[in-house]
């Protein structure tokens, strides 16, 4: 399965990937297209990558997730293009005996995935105006977030 | 030396271009790339300071190496998920 | 959607309800039948309920999650009778605005349920016997947990 | 006073029926219950201290009053999930 996509993310398919029966709990999370930010209203958003580096980022995120929960299964996608209020941007799932580390590693995978991965957001606010979505004050290499 | 560099996002649109040529002194480093691209490029200049650059679609810091031989891209911080 | 049910649990359906344009987050939690509990093999489970008790407990779980978290939707389904390895004995599905309160309210629905909710297993172990599960040492009604 | 208590799981296995129906004293609460379980049903003795009791489909304590007219059940601690 491609970890970066254009189409819709199909979420089951990502679920049934990584359920076991050597696995006891599962976590699904799925980032979705929220309209309020504040008080600003969001019609769009488009998201852009650099897509040879995300994608081996991703794949060094799922090691590192089996690395650190030994019997994890996990699985990660990232949609890109144009993306409508309610629509999926990304999803994650992780199976493991217990749930304490399914929760825990999808956990890491989520917050991890949003500050190492060579991905952009664009808002389409409702007023016409675009903007991109970049954090600011990060100007050390995020490339050492799990070391 | 002249090397591509590689933008997204932000850093692509005030540089008007996803492939941008930069002049650089030989054996340069990040931290000299960072100062030729706000030299050459001056509408990136608002944002060199939080610039990130990928050499070999690794994350690099200033001390790392740059030639025309590996992948060069810069970059905003990131905000995807 | 009842939230006991003799049926396969459409987990997908359950995300479905929860999602909305005003949640950028999604959490699905799943209990699946696990084959190894350290040495020993399930052969399979059988879940019993006091049906009335553990369907006005799971409803007022919901409603406890909705009075913490405010902007958050949830549901859950816990699927009663035998169940094969690999089967999903129960799935709480919540989404909220953010990622922390989703995966906040998540956990704290399927940790509540497991102390809570009047729901019982059976193993049925690889060795022809058959155990109910009960966690020991818990003399105290568990009604108070979230109080 | 006569109740009927319904059980759950081990504790239905132990008595050997999914309800059962105990004398109680007048103005009886969860603590009398336990003790005329026990005395009424000696299979049910070794999980009586874990017992746990709800009355109208709430967690009971031993202070806890019962009667006919409210839904009385036993059973050992919970294990969905």
């Amino acid at each position: 399965m491609d970890r970066l996509t254009r189409e819709r993310i199909d979420y089951t398919a990502l679920v049934e990937s990584v359920r076991s029966d050597q696995a006891g709990a599962v976590v699904l999370f799925l980032g979705t297209v929220r309209e309020m930010t504040g008080e600003r209203r969001t019609l769009a958003l488009d998201y852009e990558a650099y897509p040879e580096m995300a994608a081996a980022k991703l794949a060094e995120l799922e090691a590192e997730a089996r690395r650190r929960w030994p019997m994890t299964n996990v699985a990660m996608m990232h949609r890109l293009g144009r993306l409508d209020l309610g629509e999926i941007s990304v999803a994650v799932a992780v199976s493991s005996p217990h749930r304490q580390d399914a929760f825990d590693a999808g956990r890491f995978l989520i917050d991890t995935l949003k500050v190492t991965v060579p991905i952009w957001k664009r808002e389409n606010w409702s007023d016409g105006t675009t903007e991109w979505v970049h954090p600011v004050g990060e100007s050390d290499p995020p490339g050492a977030a799990w070391t | 030396m002249n090397v591509e560099v590689r933008l997204f996002a932000r850093a692509r649109d005030l540089a008007g271009a996803d492939r941008v040529r930069v002049e650089l002194p030989l054996a340069a480093r990040v931290i000299d790339l960072r100062a030729a691209l706000a030299e050459q490029f001056p509408g990136l200049r608002p944002l060199v300071p939080n610039l990130l650059v990928a050499v070999g679609t690794e994350y690099a810091d200033d001390a790392t190496a740059v030639g025309p031989d590996v992948e060069i891209a810069c970059f905003p911080p990131v905000s995807g998920g």
